[in-house]
């Protein structure tokens, strides 16, 4: 032993002076938050953290704090890292819970993560903000204090579907290639129905596998189907793979959709001009038009940063410069819904405020928000992005469009 | 030659070698005897270098080579013929003996030492194409002789070259290492079990027994010391 | 309809599978020389992803040339990971130094400590996340132990013990680049143009990619077998005793195998994302670890180019079944085809352990 | 007789005691009990895997698949049969699917890979892990890729105050059972035939065919027992604990990886390593999570690998080395 | 019928023929020495007895059943014992528990609980007089010592007959004279048949064995008392290599 110990417990040592002292908190309104910083979702959880972060900075610093009791309170905001995985989340959501005292707290990233927290939520009680937990199932199992932000899967085509309709009444064919996952199982399914409904023919309909490397099989399946509009994706990843070797393989249809990948900043600098005029649905994009203004026109409660004060937040936040995705917008609306629920009870108890946050609806940078009764999303409707010279432009719902959709989209 | 003083080496806890000494003169066949385990085959992986001397020390030429590992030791021109012959047995008879080549100096003579090679074992250039593994014993050993001899020894240590060999190729080998002998001019120390035939060859021996030198002498001393053959070489 | 498909499949696959091959021919190789299975195998991949990505981005070089840099970089990372964490597991030698005096070990023991308070303490002024200044500590202190006390062999638990060192090298590796370049997935655009075969289309990325792999699995058959440095690493593989006696540095050899072994799998990532040259992120390792695991059972496990030829047979094998498994109704042929491919894994390991392609 | 046939089993006592204090932890204080229940599941999983890894010696890399059959076991069971009106005794059969389905996985895995040695073991399992998830999702059984989400059926099995209950409290006691019915069977084993059969072919599997071991049956025996308890720790952990269930959520490679390092950790083979193991890895990843979020990863791969390579023994195989001629000698194995 | 009977045993190993046509019986409570030079096919006969595999031909009985296909264990529990050339004790499992498994596995391995293997072994240590090592792994012993452990853990099975691999290998004269003292006494108090595989220890082949097998190349040269054995010309030439007058002379 002897040496080798000395060796050991130094390392030990270093590691306990390495933390930084916890500071007990005052008048601050604090929120915790098992992010998935490291793990499998180490990308949306980044993006979530950030989006917190910015919006925490917004309320703080811009709109000077909440107004609760009398007194402007500060929020606080406490990060762990659940590195992915289910056991932590339980066990540092109660430490966030008990020994932080935290007044509400966030889900972690994916449908998996949140409900492994929930009954823990749920036992202590406490706000439990579902910022990346998109599964309608979960709604259906009686939790209480779950509140969603991120919209339901089953509508996330809906819109996609709707503008060919409108623009090309003669198209037919539609391919469905997605992840095979629950939440994009959800959106195909949905998609599936809506198709039918808009009296489309679904030539196709297949999955594939979680973190695939080649797509090829399935695509020259696809091509033979000779379908008009194709939709899919998943995940970032597998929409870049689906994108890139559907134009490897000169398949060419109309319209390509892609759920969450599509939507991302990140993908058209993967692929660059082969990004051309694909497009995909999004919960919040850079350039949607929701304003202060607009929102008074329809009469709706306005809160947050505008757009632009946004992104620059949240630059600010995760000390790069990394533009928000929806990730990002969704956990920040999710911070400012609890802000307006906050002063309308004038509590921080968590029954109160989850009464206030049924009743609630109100508009943001992100777009509108409103819960049912079990605390899934119905207030916030999507956005479709397509890419057009590099760039990301709003084309659907009219309403919001920054710029005239590309139909037929450009051949590979 | 080769010097070897108070040599102590041996594997994990276990050590094996107690300080033996022995020398090695040039031009000779020097015969290391003992029974089994008695640390012959370590003694000499340890002078080769693979296994490290824990103290005492080796001199090659009048140079310490105690700590140099093996490749440099074949630089300096000490060969190894390993019990169990260890031969490549994937690769055909000709890329053995190219691999005994394989330090840069014995490559530039590589084409000479490969036709010495040759007319001592005819029967591997003919067989030079086959895959080593598929030779018999005897070739097999003759295979694993010859590389040791393409590494343009001065020294060679052979570790129990007859090892399973029917008596006839016995004899064969013995012949051969006399003839590296007095032909090649090589000097050779030599790990035998066969006690009698390895005597017989020998110019000088040492007796080996638990990790230490017990015995030494020409082969008439050892041979006329009945208690010496008793004791330590079960005959 | 059935047969064009399926012959579109199978051109896919044979060159993806030769891709894939290339892509193992790392693992097989280290397992072969070292009995090491490397399970970090994917994040070297990423490393050659990652590299291929950044010469194209930042200097315009196309993928084909940041092939050398990519096996430099792999070379190098392999001497770093063999010398630093495996080599203490699979070499009788060790490579501590065991005779330092109690002072001296006091001495460094005690700058360690200095070295990671300062900074500890420092950690605020340059800005730079504790973490990552705790990381180089600890990687600072790792080495200095190593360095004086070498390590301990392990015979009965090398085998865990080597899993678990080439898991954690692996994360290591992912978490650098990481922090180096965020999780975000990225991609480059190298368009030179596609050949159109009427039954599929390939994108002479595609093929150059294939060529490309043929090409390195050439030179390393011919280097094996016509060098006399891959001699001596072959022979090293044959009977280490033997090459020992032959004057053959065994133990560099070993250093050398595992880091030329690194060396061909972060080339391979250069090669796959000329396959595909997008989803590049620190985490898109894992799937081609579990895919280089099946491909070297199928050569064989321990030998390179029946590696190659595996990757072969599990792209012509994985595409093929696709069209299969297509036509039978509620399956989703691409699970299946995975399913099936694990299945082979199986197969071939109980009825023909040494690989498809060694009788024996 | 009676006083040797006691001194063997003094070993359980300090396993108890560590089970006892850690319960007894998280009852006493308050908010900690989600933390012991994690602790607790790094413990029990490090004791299940260490029933087969440290007692023989093979690397099954593909040890979650019966922990992920174990939960499905569960979540079968619940999912379809509370309309059946059967109330708690769901979870009653539940068990007895989870013990089945690994039970039953590990027959099929170990008649194939259990020929196998060294790295062909290890990746053969690996290669079980994952084509069982690919055909669950490629054949659609079990809900496919959907899973199946249940915290509505246990509120209409057990009420919702009982589901809760279930989810944050008994669902962890339950664990704490697991655990000590691992550590239990694990020294019943060292001290019986199985134990000695076990550490022969570990040592030297074909002296111990020549010994008369039926070596293939002992590995057997220890698969199965190993597999089993994992099935039902999945059963309780992640099914009746957090009342879902995705494919690709339970057999995730990294929580085999997990299992060795904490069986490393403690010392691979011994009674109260994996205990010590998960503590110690439990500990410092919820600790790293706090004060370094996002960084866990990066600092803790470094220090596994100097671990590994500077102490391999594992920290009881350091305490045995310590304590042999002492007192305490009898009660550390 | 003999304790055990080999006929026309062979085993090849691709090309290689290690055991060729080999024919020979054992009795009951015999002492047999098989030798022959390395590489003859002692150990790959000693392998094929025991069933550390099978036999390519020929069928093997022992003890009135055909145990040609029998695995390992099994034989082991018919009374075939076994210790190896190089002692392959459990290495961290300690003296005791190596002979205890002995017995708990061995002949009478069903009968015996874990407790009685264990003060079984006590005896047995005893025996070979390593009492100060009794809870000391057996890794750490000496190869002496480790030999001692194998020879006790092997006739803790409880074996009618006892195969030793160069059980005298690597001794001295001294320890060779007690070693053979030693087996003498085993065989006499446990009334079982040994077979001793020698390489070239003729002190203790002459000492130990009441006949000899003379192995050369894998297959049987000689099959003879002792004594005849000894002095055969042809077992000298094999055996030393060199014609009987050389050796004389």
């Amino acid at each position: 032993m002897g040496k080798r110990a000395v060796l050991f417990v130094s390392v030990l040592l270093a590691l306990a002076m390495a933390a930084p002292a916890v500071h007990a908190a005052g008048h601050e309104i604090l929120v915790g938050h098992p992010a998935t910083l490291s793990g499998s979702y180490a990308k949306a959880g980044e993006q979530a953290v950030g989006g917190v972060k910015a919006a925490v900075d917004w309320i703080n610093n811009t709109r000077g704090g909440v107004m609760v009791g009398g007194e402007k309170k500060m929020i606080a905001y406490k990060v762990y890292d659940c590195e992915s995985k289910k056991e932590s989340v339980t066990s540092l959501l109660e430490r966030l819970i008990t020994t932080d005292k935290v007044h509400f707290t966030y889900a972690p990233y994916s449908s998996g993560l949140t409900l492994a927290g929930a009954p823990v939520a749920e036992k202590y009680g406490v706000i439990y903000m579902d910022h990346g937990g998109a599964s309608d199932n979960i709604f259906k199992q009686g939790f209480e204090y779950i509140v969603q932000t991120i919209g339901p899967g089953s509508s996330y085509h809906a819109g996609t579907l709707e503008m060919v309709r409108k623009i090309d009444p003669a198209a037919k064919k539609v391919a469905l290639a997605y992840e095979d996952s629950e939440f994009a199982r959800s959106v195909m399914d949905g998609a599936e129905a809506k198709a039918k409904e808009l009296g489309f023919d679904v030539v196709f309909k297949r999955t594939y596998p979680a973190k695939v490397t080649d797509l090829t099989p399935l695509l020259s399946d696809l091509k033979a189907a000779g379908a008009e509009i194709v939709i899919g994706g998943g995940h970032f990843q597998d929409g870049q793979l689906l994108n890139q070797q559907m134009a490897d393989l000169d398949i060419n249809p109309k319209l390509l959709s892609l759920i969450a990948a599509a939507t991302l900043p990140a993908f058209g600098e993967a692929l660059g001009d082969k990004a051309e005029g694909v497009m995909g649905p999004s919960h919040w994009e850079y350039g949607v038009t929701y304003s202060e203004a607009g929102a008074k026109k329809l009469g709706i409660t306005w809160i947050g940063p505008s757009q632009d004060e946004y992104v620059a937040l949240f630059k600010k936040a995760v000390g790069k410069d990394m533009l928000p995705d929806y990730h990002a917008a969704e956990a920040s609306a999710a911070l400012l819904s609890l802000v307006l629920a906050i002063e309308k009870v004038d509590s921080l108890d968590s029954d109160k405020v989850r009464a206030a946050l049924g009743d609630l609806t109100f508009m943001s940078f992100y777009g509108g928000w409103d819960v049912d009764d079990t605390g899934k999303q119905i207030g916030h409707s999507m956005v479709d992005v397509q890419w057009q010279k590099g760039e990301r432009v709003i084309i659907w719902p009219e309403a919001a469009q920054t710029g005239a959709p590309v139909y037929p989209k450009p051949k590979f | 030659m080769l010097k070897v003083q108070k040599l102590e080496s041996g594997y994990g806890p276990m050590q094996v070698l107690w300080g033996p000494d022995i020398e090695v003169k040039p031009g000779t066949i020097t015969s290391l005897l003992g029974p089994n385990g008695a640390g012959k085959s370590t003694l000499l992986w340890t002078i080769l270098g693979s296994v490290k001397a824990r103290s005492g020390t080796v001199h090659f030429e009048g140079q310490d080579v105690t700590a140099l590992p093996p490749h440099k030791k074949v630089d300096l021109g000490i060969a190894m013929v390993p019990e169990g012959k260890h031969l490549f047995k994937e690769m055909t008879v000709y890329d053995n003996l190219i691999m005994g080549a394989y330090r840069k100096e014995a490559q530039e003579v590589r084409d000479e030492n490969l036709e010495i090679v040759y007319s001592m074992f005819p029967i591997l250039k003919e067989r030079h194409a086959q895959k080593a593994g598929s030779l018999s014993g005897g070739q097999q050993q003759m295979v694993t002789i010859s590389r040791a001899l393409m590494t343009r020894p001065k020294l060679i240590m052979m570790d129990e070259p007859s090892q399973g060999l029917a008596p006839k190729l016995v004899h064969e080998i013995f012949e051969t290492i006399e003839k590296m002998k007095e032909e090649v001019g090589l000097t050779i120390l030599l790990v035998e079990q066969n006690a009698a035939a390895s005597l017989d060859a020998a110019d000088y021996v040492y007796v080996m027994h638990e990790g230490s030198i017990k015995a030494e002498g020409t082969p008439d001393v050892i041979k006329g010391s009945d208690e010496i053959k008793e004791a330590y070489l079960g005959m | 309809m059935l047969f064009e498909q399926l012959s579109g499949n199978l051109i896919q696959g044979l060159v993806l599978g030769m891709v894939y091959g290339m892509a193992t021919m790392g693992l097989s190789l280290i397992f072969g020389v070292l009995q090491v299975v490397n399970v970090g195998h994917g994040a070297f991949i990423m490393v050659g992803a990652f590299t291929a990505l950044t010469m194209f981005q930042a200097m315009g070089v196309p993928p084909v040339l940041a092939i050398p840099m990519a096996f430099i970089i792999g070379m190098s990372l392999g001497m770093l990971f063999y010398y630093g964490a495996v080599k203490p597991l699979v070499s009788p030698s060790g490579i501590g130094i065991r005779k330092l005096s109690a002072r001296g070990k006091g001495v460094i023991a005690g700058s360690v400590v200095g070295v990671i308070l300062l900074m500890w303490l420092t950690s605020g002024f340059f800005k730079v996340n504790i973490a990552i200044y705790l990381f180089l500590g600890i990687v600072f202190l790792y080495a200095i132990a190593l360095y004086i006390y070498g390590g301990r062999r392990q015979d009965k638990a090398a085998e865990l013990a080597t899993l678990l060192v080439t898991f954690s090298v692996g994360v290591i590796l992912e978490e650098v680049v990481k922090q180096l370049f965020t999780s975000e997935a990225r991609g480059y655009n190298w368009d030179i143009g596609k050949i159109d075969l009427g039954i599929t289309v390939l994108p002479y990325t595609k093929l150059l990619a294939a060529m490309g792999s043929l090409a390195i699995a050439v030179i390393l058959y011919l280097w094996f077998n016509k060098t006399r440095a891959g001699m001596a690493m072959r022979s090293v593989v044959e009977d280490d005793v033997g090459a020992r006696v032959c004057g053959v540095n065994v133990d560099w050899q070993y250093a050398l195998s595992f880091s030329l072994g690194i060396g061909l799998t972060v080339t391979s990532g250069v090669l796959l994302t000329m396959f595909i040259p997008v989803g590049i992120n620190p985490y898109m390792g894992g799937p081609y670890t579990l895919k280089a695991f099946v491909i070297a059972v199928l050569g064989g496990l321990a030998s390179p180019y029946g590696a190659f030829f595996g990757g072969v047979v599990f792209g012509l094998l994985e595409n093929g079944s696709y069209t299969l498994f297509a036509n039978i109704p509620g399956l989703e042929p691409f699970a299946m085809t995975r399913f099936f491919s694990f299945v082979m894994l199986l197969v071939i390991l109980l009825i023909r352990p040494t690989g498809l392609l060694k009788a024996k | 007789m009676m006083v040797k046939g006691s001194g063997k089993y003094l070993p359980v006592v300090p396993v108890l005691v560590a089970y006892g204090a850690l319960l007894g932890y998280g009852l006493m204080v308050p908010g900690k009990w989600q933390l012991v229940s994690q602790l607790a599941f790094y413990c029990t999983l490090g004791q299940a895997f260490n029933l087969f890894m440290g007692m023989t010696g093979y690397v099954d890399f593909g040890y979650v698949a019966f922990m992920g059959v174990g939960t499905y076991g569960m979540a079968v069971s619940i999912y379809n049969l509370t309309d059946k009106g059967l109330g708690g005794w769901v979870i009653v059969i539940g068990f007895a699917l989870a013990a089945l389905f690994s039970v039953l996985l590990s027959l099929a895995v170990g008649a194939v890979a259990l020929r196998l040695r060294g790295a062909y073991f290890a990746i053969a399992t690996i290669g079980v892990n994952e084509g069982f998830r690919f055909l669950i999702e490629g054949a659609r059984i079990w809900n496919g890729s959907e899973g199946m989400i249940f915290t509505r059926h246990m509120k209409q099995a057990l009420g919702k105050p009982g589901a809760m209950a279930m989810g944050t409290f008994w669902a962890d006691v339950m664990m704490f059972a697991v655990a000590i019915l691992a550590a239990v069977l694990t020294l019943v084993y060292m001290r019986n035939k199985v134990g000695y059969a076990l550490t022969a072919l570990r040592e030297d599997e074909d002296a111990a065919k020549v010994m008369g071991i039926n070596v293939t049956k002992y590995k057997i025996i220890a698969f199965i027992t190993s597999a089993a308890l994992a099935g039902l720790l999945g059963a309780t952990a992640w099914a009746l604990k957090l009342q879902y269930v995705y494919p690709t959520d339970v057999f995730e490679i990294h929580y085999t990886v997990e299992a060795i390092i904490i069986v490393l950790l403690g010392g691979a083979g011994t009674l109260m390593g994996p205990i010590v193991g998960g503590l110690i890895y439990g500990i410092a990843k919820y600790f790293l999570a706090i004060v370094l979020p996002g960084f866990q990863l990066l600092i803790f791969a470094p220090i596994i690998i100097a671990i590994i390579v500077l102490f391999p023994e594992g920290t009881v195989g350091i305490l045995k080395k310590k304590l042999t001629g002492t007192a305490l000698q009898r009660y550390v194995i | 019928m003999p304790l055990l009977r080999c006929l026309n045993v062979t085993k090849r190993f691709g090309g290689l023929v290690a055991v060729d046509d080999m024919t020979f019986d054992v009795h009951k409570g015999e002492m047999l020495a098989i030798v022959g030079p390395n590489g003859a096919g002692k150990t790959t006969m000693f392998n094929l007895i025991n069933g550390v595999f099978p036999a390519d031909e020929g069928p093997i009985w022992f003890d009135g059943v055909d145990v040609t296909r029998f695995p390992a264990f099994k034989r082991a529990h018919l009374g075939l014992g076994r210790t190896f050339q190089i002692p392959r004790p459990f290495a961290s499992a300690t003296v005791q528990e190596n002979i205890a498994i002995g017995g708990m596995f061995g002949a009478a391995g069903k009968e015996i609980s874990v407790d009685e293997a264990m003060e079984m072994a006590d005896q047995y240590i005893q025996l070979i007089g390593l009492k100060d090592h009794r809870d000391k792994p057996a890794g750490g012993l000496t190869p002496i010592e480790k030999k001692l452990v194998e020879i006790a853990r092997a006739l803790a099975m409880k074996p009618k007959l006892l195969l030793m691999d160069e059980a005298m290998a690597g001794m001295n004269p001294k320890d060779i004279d007690e070693m053979v003292a030693f087996i003498k006494q085993i065989r006499e108090t446990e009334n079982i048949a040994i077979v001793a595989m020698v390489e070239h220890i003729m002190r203790a082949v002459a000492g130990l064995a009441e006949r000899v097998i003379v192995m050369h190349q894998g297959a049987l040269l000689v099959d003879e008392p002792t004594r005849e054995a000894l002095t055969d010309p042809r077992v000298i030439e094999v055996y030393l290599g060199r014609p009987t007058e050389e050796m004389n002379a």
